[in-house]
């Protein structure tokens, strides 16, 4: 347990030295729901219609710009080769690196939603239940873009194939908010959605990291 | 058979576009996936043949 | 890659593996530590703890000091290290100066002391190290015979790779690789 | 059993197994697919509400059935291939992808000309449909992934490990999609789910099914043997293959 802990600090101090690792894909996602926006017009109707979709979206495609240089660092340094050599687990060290990932990209994100929200004219109930959908779907999204990043630890400019092999993924996750926040916007029950996402979400925390852990591996013994 | 005339089963009712062009499609696919492998068998028993000639050559010249 | 490899290694006994390039030198140190697994054969040792492992890429994070580097690699080994001491380690290797300043601001070279400073202070009972001597100066290359010295006095094993010959009068077994 | 298999994963005894198979298999299916052809097209009845375009079922469904048995075929070669670390495993799974890819992609084309007439566009947002598109979306992203490791110089095993976990997140978007699409839209009438289908209509779509699956089965035993050969070009076996003929 102490290792993970460790590696959480670590991470940090990284994510400190190095603020463009997080606030790169904050002003991405910034540009992206503002270029949403002047697309869509200043209607009040059609804005308050699409907003949560597309700040959803937003953040998905933001999380997924940094998530691919999330194990470049460590493997080209060689301090994965460290981890791998020390017999501590790779799962720790990348549930680690995901709770890190996810600390530094959707905490501020969902801290910046409510002001978005209120130049969108949303009102407060639709706002939180937009932080609750991002807030019950990212960990499920930082796990899985995991994955992808350590699939394709190795190989040079992965960022469109990331996408690529990540989106299917992405689906399930997108499907169950969006019904949340339909289910929200017409005062219909919201908890199955809830239900279904932490569903995906401990799914993806029995599978995921091992799938990651296995691709580390792999990369560090190539 | 359920078409009187050939005419009629080109037409299908207005569908015969669309019904044989997704046949048409189905079996050029089908060919797709048929031809690939063949083209790259043809290709390989052939480097290989081109490698071994070659091979045999060398030894000769090495005599 | 090369084949029927055997050696063994007493307590205090410094192993230098050399070859020409591409004999795999540092497959053999890879597979050593376990990070090359498409190998047959065996090895069998009794290491009270895991060893100490000095790769291709030394495992210097740009964006930490050499200080929380060194920190780092002990950590990974449940080891606990006195700040003091890491401090002695980083003066051991010449980088008293640049004990504060992250490693991105630091030469290839002074990389690679910051990546041998653990070894100062190691308890592991055995090193292996992937050319230790590459990119490194007289200075450091005496630094590491030092080291290398000291170890084998306190009966710690050493197995390095590297192609050149070592200078000094260090006794060292040899493994040739064709 | 155990040494069955391992015999079998051996690239020499499968390659002078499988001589003959992509020939035989090949052929046999495609007697079958000829005769559900003609079957489907000039002997099945016309649906009495979609008339003609039913026949389009007759390539459509056993398509998307054999696209997703294929992937599951990928799945646990990959699985083989992760867990006992046999090549010929790897193998068979890269094999299987571009087959895989190729009918998701039928599926689709052929779903879209039956839905032209029948819904009267080409594309809609079905659930069946956009779970293929996830399908084939998944195929791709195998063989692209592929395709830059072995640049590289890897080995496939991320890709093995992509094709499990796509193969549990298969049934989750089909559950998913399908329910999002249930909420959205009233059901469409569907292709398959007909309350009695008279033989003359399932025995053409028998016929084709199983047709698609040996045809599936010679592919792919040829793009295995074409992978062990160049593999393995330098072995005596392989040499003296190029010479036979």
């Amino acid at each position: 347990m102490t290792f993970f802990y460790r590696t959480i600090a670590r991470e940090f101090l990284n994510y400190r030295r190095k603020p463009g690792l997080f606030l790169n894909p904050l002003i991405f996602f910034g540009l992206v729901v503002f270029l949403f926006v002047v697309g869509l017009g200043p209607d009040e109707a059609k804005l308050n219609q699409a907003a949560s979709i597309f700040i959803l979206v937003a953040s998905l495609l933001s999380v997924l710009m940094s998530a691919e240089s999330a194990f470049d660092q460590d493997y080209e340094e060689g301090s994965l080769e460290l981890v791998v050599v020390s017999s501590n687990s790779l799962l720790i060290y990348s549930l680690a690196k995901s709770l890190a990932h996810w600390v530094v990209t959707f905490l501020p994100l969902i801290l910046l939603v409510p002001f978005i929200g209120i130049g969108l004219f949303l009102d407060v109930e639709q706002i939180w239940v937009l932080c609750l959908g991002i807030l019950l779907v990212s960990p499920t999204i930082i796990l899985l873009a995991s994955v992808g990043a350590a699939m394709t630890i190795s190989l040079p400019r992965n960022g469109v194939l990331i996408g690529l092999l990540v989106l299917p993924f992405y689906v399930p996750p997108l499907i169950f908010v969006t019904g949340l926040f339909e289910a929200a916007l017409l005062k219909q029950n919201v908890f199955p959605y809830v239900y279904w996402l932490i569903g995906l979400l401990f799914l993806a925390l029995g599978l995921a990291p091992s799938a990651t852990s296995a691709c580390l591996r792999i990369a560090a013994e190539d | 058979m359920i078409f009187e005339n050939l005419e009629d089963f080109f037409w299908m009712e207005g569908l015969g576009p669309f019904v044989l062009g997704a046949y048409f499609i189905t079996f050029v696919v089908l060919g797709i996936n048929l031809f690939f492998p063949m083209i790259r068998e043809k290709r390989l028993r052939f480097e290989l043949r081109n490698e071994n000639y070659e091979l045999r050559s060398d030894a000769r010249f090495e005599e | 890659m090369f084949e029927a490899v055997s050696f063994s290694l007493n307590i205090g006994d410094i192993l230098q593996v050399c070859g020409p390039n591409g004999s795999g030198k540092t497959t053999l140190m890879r597979t050593l530590v376990g990070l090359y697994k498409n190998y047959t054969g065996c090895f069998d040792w009794d290491l009270p703890s895991p060893p100490l492992y000095l790769g291709h890429r030394p495992g210097i994070n740009e964006n930490l000091t050499p200080r929380e580097n060194i920190k780092w690699v002990f950590e990974l080994n449940n080891q606990h290290i006195k700040a003091a001491d890491i401090d002695d380690a980083i003066r051991q290797v010449g980088l008293a100066e640049s004990a504060h300043i992250c490693c991105s601001d630091l030469s290839f070279g002074q990389k690679k002391r910051v990546a041998l400073a653990p070894f100062c202070l190691g308890k592991n009972s055995l090193w292996i190290m992937d050319e230790p001597f590459s990119g490194i100066d007289g200075v450091g290359i005496t630094l590491i015979e030092e080291l290398f010295r000291k170890r084998s006095l306190w009966g710690g094993s050493i197995i390095f790779s590297s192609h050149q010959a070592i200078p000094s009068g260090l006794a060292v077994k040899k493994l040739e690789l064709q | 059993m155990l040494g069955w298999f391992h015999r079998l994963g051996s690239p020499k005894t499968f390659f002078g197994m499988s001589q003959s198979w992509p020939k035989t298999f090949g052929l046999l299916s495609l007697v079958l697919l000829a005769l559900g052809t003609v079957w489907g097209l000039l002997f099945a009845p016309p649906d009495y509400q979609q008339g003609h375009s039913v026949r389009i079922m007759y390539v459509h469904v056993p398509a998307a059935a054999v696209a997703q048995s294929c992937y599951l075929i990928m799945a646990i070669s990959s699985a083989v291939f992760l867990i006992w670390n046999i090549k010929l495993a790897d193998w068979a799974a890269k094999s299987m992808a571009p087959i895989g890819a190729s009918l998701a992609f039928l599926v689709l084309i052929t779903g879209a000309i039956w839905g032209k007439p029948t819904w009267g566009t080409w594309w809609v947002w079905d659930a069946r449909l956009t779970s293929t598109l996830v399908l084939l979306l998944l195929y791709l992203g195998i063989i692209a992934l592929r395709n830059a490791l072995e640049e590289k110089g890897n080995d496939g095993r991320p890709c093995a490990v992509l094709a499990l976990v796509g193969l549990v997140n298969l049934p989750i978007i089909k559950y998913s999609v399908d329910w999002w699409f249930t909420l959205h839209q009233p059901a469409s009438f569907t292709l398959t789910e007909k309350p009695k289908m008279p033989p003359e209509m399932w025995i053409p779509l028998l016929l084709m099914a199983a047709g698609y699956y040996l045809f599936v089965f010679s592919v792919w035993t040829s793009r295995i043997r074409n992978e062990i050969i160049s593999r393995e070009r330098k072995t005596a076996w392989a040499k003296a293959w190029a010479g036979s003929q």
